[in-house]
C-alpha cells in the first residue's frame, strides 16, 4: 500500500516538477510578454495541482487534505483573476506603463 | 553547517543591506523597505536564538518566536506611518524628498504661531 | 540530509537575492514587487526554523498586509520619482557606507557563528508552566500569559500608530472616511475575488485563530487574515471604508487593549497580581481576550493601510 | 522519500528563481507583478513539499495564508493606478 | 532577605508601578474611544492620580531604600516580566509626572476642541498622544526586561512623531518622517542586541543578565549596537540631524513634552544598559566615547544654536549641546567620584526637564504674542511680556550652568567629578559650553530688554505665563536639593551597596 501511494507521489509531483521547469524554460524563450506570463501562469499552476495531488494521498486527516484542495484553487482564483486585472490596468493606461 | 546557522547568515547580510538601503537610498520609500528588510533581518537572528533553543520537546524556544511575532505587527504598523507620511508629504509638497535643503524655511518664517 | 542541507542554501541565496534586488533595484515599484516576494519566501524560511506560527505571521502581515500598504503607496509615488531625480550620496560616502554596513554585517556573521549548538532556551520553563494556562501551544501562551503585558502594549502602540496615521488628515476631512470618493464603478474581476475570497477567508481566519489555543496560530495571525478581508472587499468597493469618527469604529479598535487591560486590573484583584488568571479560569479568560484582540487586529490593520481621513464627514 | 520531496522542493525552488530574475527586470511593472504572482505559486509547491518531507507541523495553514493572500499584490496595483481625483493639496491644516 | 532575592520577589508599594504604566494606556484607550472635548477631560482628569502614583512610587523607595519590584502575571523572571524602580526611576517618573499636566496646562488655551465642532483633529490627537508619552515613559522607567523596553521604545516613538506634525504644513510632516526614520533605525539596532543577548544568556531580565555579562564578541556587539540605537532616539552627536526641524516645529507644548522628556526616555535607557546590564564590561573605552561624542554634541549644538535666526531652533539646537552633558558621566563610573558624576549627570537630566521646557513653552507664548519668532525682531519685547521672558531666562540660567540653578549643580558635579578623576578634557568642554550657552542668550536676552517694544497681537495669557515660569523655578529650585536626594538618586546603584557595607 505504501509503495503505491509513494509511487503515486512520486509520479504526480514529477510531472509537477516538469510543468513548473516548462513554464520557466517557456518564459526565457517566448519573445511576446503577454503571451508568456498566460503560458506561465497555466504551467504553474498545473504542476502546483500536480504537487498537490501527490500529496493528497499523505496527508495526515480529512481536513489536511480538504486545505490542500482549497490551497490549490484559491491559488488557481488568484492567477486567473490577477492576470486579468493586471492586463486591464495596463490596457486602460494605454501603455505597458 | 545546520539551516538555523544559514539563516543567521542570512540575518546578518539582510542588517546590512538593509542599513545600506537605509542610509544611502535617498527615496523615503525605499528607506521604507530598507528598514523593513533590517527589521526581517533581526528577526530571523532571533529566529536562529529560538531554533538553538529547542528544548523540552519544542523545536524552538517559545519566547523569541513571541518576540518575532509581536516585532512584526509593530514594524507594519511602523511602516503605516512612515508610508502614510511620505504620502502626506508628497500631497501636500508635490515632492517627496527629506533632503532639508528642500525645505528651507519660508522668508517669513513664522512657525510655532498657529 | 545533505539534499535538506542543498536546499538549505538554495533558499538562503534566493533569499539574498530578492533582498539585494529589493535594495539596489532602479525603480521604487520594481523595489517594492521584490520586497512582496521577499516576504513570502521569508515565510519559508520560518518553517524550515520550525516557528510554524511566525511563518503564518509573516505569511498574513509581512507579505500580505504589508504587501498591499507598500504597493499602494508606490503606485501613487510614481509621479514623484519621475519629477525629481533624487540627489544621492556622492560615490565616496556611499562607498563609507557600504563599508559601514559590511562591518556590521560581517561582525554580526562572526558572532551568529560563534553561538553555541545548543543554546540556553526557556523552552522548559515554557512547557512547564503550560499547564496552568490550559493552552496546548506555547507561543500563544507566552504571548497571553507569561508575557502578557507586553502584548497588551503593544496592542496600545497599534492604537497610536492608527492615531498617528489619522493626525494626517486635513482638519476638515477629520471624522470622515479614509480613502477618496470614486466616480468609477468598481473592477468587475476585483469585485468578483472578493465576493469569493472574503466568506473562505473569514473561515480560515477564525480556523487560525481557534486552532491557535494548542496549535500554532492565534490572535495576530486569525486577525491579521480576517483584516486582509476586510481590505480586499474594501478594495473591490464592496463596502465603503467607515466614517473615523464612527462610535463602533473607535471602540472596534480599542477592544481588544481596553478588554487585555481590564483583564489585567481583574487579575490584580481575583488572582493576585496584575495580569494573572485566576486558577482554573485561564483558559477561558484567555480565549475571551484573544476574541477581542482578534477583532481590534482585524480592524486595526485595514485601517492603517487606507490611510488618513479624506472625505468629509456627513453631518 | 524525504530526500525526492526535498528535492522536488528545491528544484521548484529553483526554477521559480530563475523566471523571477528573468522578469522582476521588467520591462513593464505588470511583469513584475506576474513575477511576484508566479513565485507565490512556486513558493506555496515548496512549502507544502518541504513540510511534508520534514513533517512540521501546522504548515498548511501557512499555504492557506500565502493562498488567500497571492492576488492582494496586483488588487492593490489595480486600485492605486485607477486614476483618482487629484486630492485636495491647498488646504494643509 | 538577600539583595538577590529582593530584586525578583515583589515589595510593598510594588503594586503601584503597573498602575504607572497601565494609568496613562488606559488614558489613551478611553481619549481616543471617547474623543471630543472629552478626550481633553481624560488626559486632565487622569495626571494628577497619574502623579500620585509616580510620587507613591518615590516615597516607598525611600521609604525602603531598596528597589520596589513588582512580579507581573504571577510569572517570575526569566519567563515573566518584571518591573523594577531605583531612585532614578523615581526621580524621573516624577520629573514626567509634573512636566506632563504643566505641558497640558499650557495646551489647553490653544490645542482645545472649540464649541461648535463634536471633535477636532488636532486636540484629539494631541491629548491621546501626550498620555501616550506617559504610558510610555512610565514603562521605560519602570521595565525591567529588555524586550519589554523595546514596546517602550515603541510606544514613545508612536506616540511622539505625529506630534512634530500636528499643524500639518509639509516641513513639520518631512520633519516627522526624518524622526520616524531615525527612531526606527534606532529601535531596530536595539532589539537586534536583545537578540544576541537572548542568544547568549537565555533571559533579558535586567537583574538576571547584569551578573551573567562577560566581556564576549555577542555582548560587546549587542553592547554597541544598542547603544547606536539609543543613541540615535537621544539625538547624540553626530545622529541628531533630526532634532532640530522635529522639536522647532511641533506646537509649543509638544516640543516642550519631546524635549524635556521623550529624549531623556531613550538616554535614560543608555544609562540603564550601562550602569545596570553591562556591569562585566570594562566601561572605560565606551564611556571615553560616549563622552567624546557628548563633547562634539555640546560644542556644535551650542555654535548652531548661536547661528540660528528663529527661537524655536535656537532652543532645539540648545537641546542637541544640553543632551551631550548628559553623556559626561559615562567614563567617570568608576572611582570614589562616581557617585558625584552619576548625580550630575541625573540632575542634569532634570534640570534641562525643567528648564527646556520652560523655555519652550515661553517661546511658544512669544511666537503667539508677537506673531513670529524671528530673534532679530524681538528688541524690547521682554519689557512688554516680561513675567515670559523671566521663565525664558530663568531657564537660560540653568543652561548656562549659572548659580543658583540645577544647571549648576549638574555641571558643577560633572565638573569635579572629572577633575578629581584627572579627565580635565570634560571639564574644559563643559566650560566652554557654558560661554557659548550664555552667548546665544545673550542674543534673545539683551535685545529684548532694551529698544523699542514691537506691538503684541494679543497678550500673553497670565496662566500659561505662570506655568512656563513654575517649570523655570522648578529648574532654579533643583540647585538646593538637599544632599539626601543625592543619596536617594544612590538607591539601587551597586555603587551604594557598596558605599553601605
Amino acid at each position: 500500500m505504501s509503495l503505491v501511494v509513494d509511487l503515486f507521489s512520486v509520479v504526480a509531483i514529477g510531472a509537477g516538477v516538469f510543468f513548473f521547469l516548462a513554464g520557466t524554460v517557456g518564459l526565457l524563450r517566448f519573445p511576446d510578454p503577454l503571451s508568456r506570463l498566460h503560458a506561465l501562469t497555466k504551467a504553474d499552476n498545473l504542476g502546483l495541482g500536480l504537487v498537490v495531488l501527490g500529496l493528497l494521498p499523505r496527508s495526515e486527516s480529512l481536513l489536511a487534505a480538504l486545505k490542500l484542495i482549497a490551497i490549490w484553487a484559491l491559488v488557481q482564483l488568484a492567477g486567473a483573476t490577477a492576470a486579468q486585472l493586471v492586463g486591464r490596468a495596463v490596457r486602460r493606461k494605454g501603455s505597458a506603463v | 553547517m545546520t539551516s538555523a546557522t544559514l539563516a543567521g547568515l542570512v540575518g546578518a547580510a539582510l542588517v546590512g543591506l538593509g542599513l545600506y538601503g537605509l542610509i544611502a537610498n535617498p527615496q523615503p520609500l525605499r528607506k521604507i523597505l530598507a528598514f523593513n528588510l533590517m527589521g526581517s533581518g533581526v528577526f530571523l537572528v532571533f529566529g536562529i536564538v529560538a531554533r538553538k533553543g529547542a528544548a523540552a520537546g519544542l523545536q524552538a524556544d517559545p519566547v523569541p518566536q513571541a518576540m518575532v511575532i509581536t516585532g512584526i505587527v509593530v514594524a507594519f504598523a511602523a511602516s503605516a506611518l512612515a508610508v502614510a507620511l511620505v504620502l502626506r508629504l508628497f500631497e501636500a509638497a508635490g515632492q517627496a524628498t527629506l533632503d532639508p535643503d528642500a525645505w528651507a524655511k519660508p522668508p517669513d518664517g513664522g512657525a510655532g504661531a498657529e | 540530509m545533505s539534499v535538506l542541507q542543498a536546499l538549505d542554501i538554495g533558499l538562503a541565496f534566493v533569499v539574498f537575492a530578492v533582498a539585494a534586488w529589493t535594495i539596489f533595484a532602479h525603480g521604487a515599484f520594481a523595489a517594492t514587487v521584490g520586497y512582496v516576494v521577499y516576504g513570502l519566501l521569508l515565510a519559508l524560511v520560518w518553517i524550515r526554523l520550525f516557528a510554524v506560527d511566525v511563518a503564518l505571521t509573516e505569511a498574513a502581515i509581512g507579505s500580505g498586509v504589508t504587501g498591499v500598504l507598500l504597493i499602494s503607496a508606490a503606485a501613487r509615488l510614481r509621479a514623484a520619482e519621475r519629477a525629481e531625480p533624487e540627489k544621492s550620496l556622492s560615490g565616496l560616502s556611499r562607498l563609507l557606507v557600504a563599508v559601514l554596513c559590511a562591518v556590521v554585517a560581517v561582525a554580526l556573521a562572526g558572532v551568529v557563528l560563534l553561538l553555541p549548538e545548543q543554546g540556553p532556551s526557556l523552552a522548559p520553563q515554557s512547557m512547564q508552566r503550560l499547564p496552568e494556562t490550559g493552552l496546548g501551544n506555547p507561543v500563544t501562551a507566552v504571548l497571553i500569559a507569561y508575557r502578557a503585558f507586553d502584548t497588551m502594549l503593544e496592542k496600545v502602540v497599534l492604537v497610536l500608530a492608527v492615531v498617528g496615521v489619522w493626525s494626517l488628515a486635513a482638519d476638515k476631512y477629520w471624522g470622515g472616511a479614509p480613502g477618496e470618493a470614486r466616480a468609477e464603478r468598481p473592477e468587475p474581476t476585483l469585485a468578483f475575488l472578493a465576493q469569493i475570497l472574503a466568506p473562505l477567508g473569514i473561515l480560515v481566519g477564525i480556523h487560525v485563530f481557534w486552532v491557535g489555543a494548542d496549535e500554532p496560530g492565534g490572535a495576530f495571525q486569525g486577525g491579521a487574515i480576517l483584516a486582509a478581508m476586510w481590505i480586499i472587499v474594501m478594495m473591490a468597493r464592496l463596502t465603503e471604508a467607515p466614517r473615523t469618527n464612527a462610535f463602533w469604529l473607535r471602540l472596534a479598535l480599542v477592544a481588544g487593549p481596553l478588554v487585555f487591560l481590564a483583564a489585567g486590573v481583574a487579575g490584580a484583584i481575583f488572582a493576585g497580581s496584575f495580569f494573572a488568571y485566576p486558577p482554573g479560569f485561564a483558559k477561558p479568560a484567555i480565549l475571551f481576550i484573544e476574541a477581542f484582540m482578534v477583532l481590534s487586529i482585524a480592524v486595526t490593520l485595514p485601517m492603517l493601510v487606507a490611510g488618513p481621513p479624506r472625505r468629509e464627514p456627513r453631518r | 522519500m524525504t530526500d525526492f520531496l526535498l528535492a522536488t522542493a528545491g528544484v521548484i525552488l529553483f526554477t521559480v528563481a530563475v523566471g523571477l530574475v528573468r522578469i522582476l527586470g521588467g520591462p513593464g511593472d505588470a511583469d513584475r507583478l506576474m513575477a511576484a504572482q508566479l513565485i507565490g505559486t512556486g513558493g506555496i509547491a515548496s512549502l507544502l513539499l518541504i513540510a511534508a518531507a520534514t513533517g512540521a507541523h501546522g504548515v498548511e495553514d501557512v499555504a492557506l495564508g500565502l493562498a488567500l493572500l497571492a492576488a492582494f499584490a496586483s488588487a492593490a496595483f489595480v486600485n492605486s493606478a485607477a486614476p483618482a481625483e487629484a486630492p485636495d493639496v491647498a488646504d494643509g491644516r | 532577605m538577600t539583595a538577590g532575592v529582593s530584586a525578583i520577589a515583589a515589595t510593598a508599594g510594588g503594586g503601584l508601578l503597573p498602575l504607572a504604566i497601565l494609568l496613562p494606556a488606559l488614558g489613551v484607550l478611553l481619549s481616543f474611544l471617547i474623543g471630543g472635548r472629552r478626550s481633553e477631560w481624560i488626559a486632565l482628569g487622569l495626571m494628577p492620580l497619574e502623579l500620585v502614583v509616580a510620587v507613591g512610587i518615590a516615597y516607598f523607595v525611600w521609604r525602603s531604600g531598596q528597589p520596589l519590584v513588582y512580579t507581573l502575571a504571577g510569572y517570575t523572571p526569566p519567563l515573566g516580566i518584571a518591573l523594577r524602580a531605583d531612585g532614578f526611576s523615581a526621580v524621573m517618573l516624577v520629573t514626567a509626572g509634573l512636566i506632563a499636566p504643566a505641558a497640558a496646562l499650557y495646551a489647553r488655551a490653544n490645542i482645545a476642541t472649540p464649541q461648535e465642532l463634536t471633535e477636532k483633529r488636532a486636540p484629539l490627537v494631541f491629548w491621546t498622544l501626550l498620555q501616550g508619552i506617559q504610558a510610555a515613559l512610565s514603562l521605560v522607567f519602570l521595565g525591567g526586561d529588555l524586550f519589554n523596553l523595546y514596546v517602550g521604545l515603541e510606544l514613545l516613538t508612536f506616540a511622539a512623531v505625529p506630534l512634530v506634525s500636528l499643524d500639518g504644513r509639509p516641513e513639520t510632516v518631512a520633519a516627522a518622517l526624518r524622526y520616524l526614520l531615525f527612531a526606527l533605525f534606532g529601535s531596530v539596532f536595539y532589539l537586534l542586541g536583545v537578540a544576541l543577548l537572548y542568544g547568549a544568556y537565555g533571559t533579558l531580565d535586567i537583574a538576571l543578565l547584569a551578573p551573567l555579562i562577560r566581556p564576549e564578541p555577542a555582548v560587546w556587539l549587542a553592547a554597541g549596537l544598542m547603544t547606536a540605537g539609543l543613541l540615535a532616539k537621544t539625538a547624540l552627536f553626530p545622529l541628531h540631524l533630526w532634532l532640530p526641524p522635529a522639536h522647532a516645529n511641533a506646537p509649543a507644548a509638544a516640543s516642550a513634552v519631546l524635549s524635556g522628556l521623550v529624549v531623556k526616555g531613550s538616554f535614560f535607557l543608555v544609562v540603564r544598559l550601562w550602569f545596570d546590564v553591562l556591569v562585566g564590561l570594562p566601561g572605560v573605552i565606551p564611556g571615553t566615547i560616549l563622552a567624546t561624542l557628548g563633547s562634539a554634541a555640546i560644542l556644535f549644538g551650542s555654535v548652531l544654536a548661536l547661528r540660528q535666526a528663529r527661537l524655536k531652533l535656537l532652543i532645539a539646537y540648545s537641546t542637541v549641546a544640553q543632551i551631550g552633558y548628559l553623556f559626561i558621566m559615562f567614563p567617570l563610573g568608576h572611582g570614589p567620584w562616581a557617585a558625584d558624576a552619576f548625580s550630575g549627570g541625573v540632575m542634569q537630566a532634570l534640570s534641562h526637564a525643567f528648564a527646556k521646557a520652560a523655555m519652550f513653552l515661553s517661546a511658544g507664548l512669544i511666537a503667539e504674542s508677537v506673531g513670529h519668532d524671528r530673534i532679530a525682531e524681538l528688541g524690547g519685547a521682554a519689557r512688554v511680556m516680561p513675567v515670559t521672558f523671566l521663565a525664558l531666562g530663568l531657564g537660560g540660567l540653568s543652561l548656562m550652568g549659572l548659580p543658583p540653578s540645577g544647571g549648576f549643580a549638574a555641571k558643577w558635579l560633572l565638573m569635579k567629578a572629572s577633575v578629581e578623576a584627572g579627565q580635565w578634557v570634560w571639564a574644559l568642554v563643559m566650560a566652554a559650553g557654558g560661554l557659548l550657552a550664555g552667548g546665544y542668550l545673550y542674543r534673545v536676552l539683551a535685545p529684548a530688554l532694551s529698544g523699542e517694544s514691537p506691538q503684541l497681537k494679543k497678550a500673553p495669557a497670565r496662566g500659561r505665563e505662570r506655568v512656563a515660569l513654575v517649570l523655570a523655578l522648578v529648574a532654579l529650585l533643583l540647585a538646593f536639593a538637599p544632599p539626601s536626594f543625592f543619596a536617594f538618586l544612590q538607591i539601587g546603584r551597586p555603587a551604594a551597596g557598596l558605599a553601605l557595607q
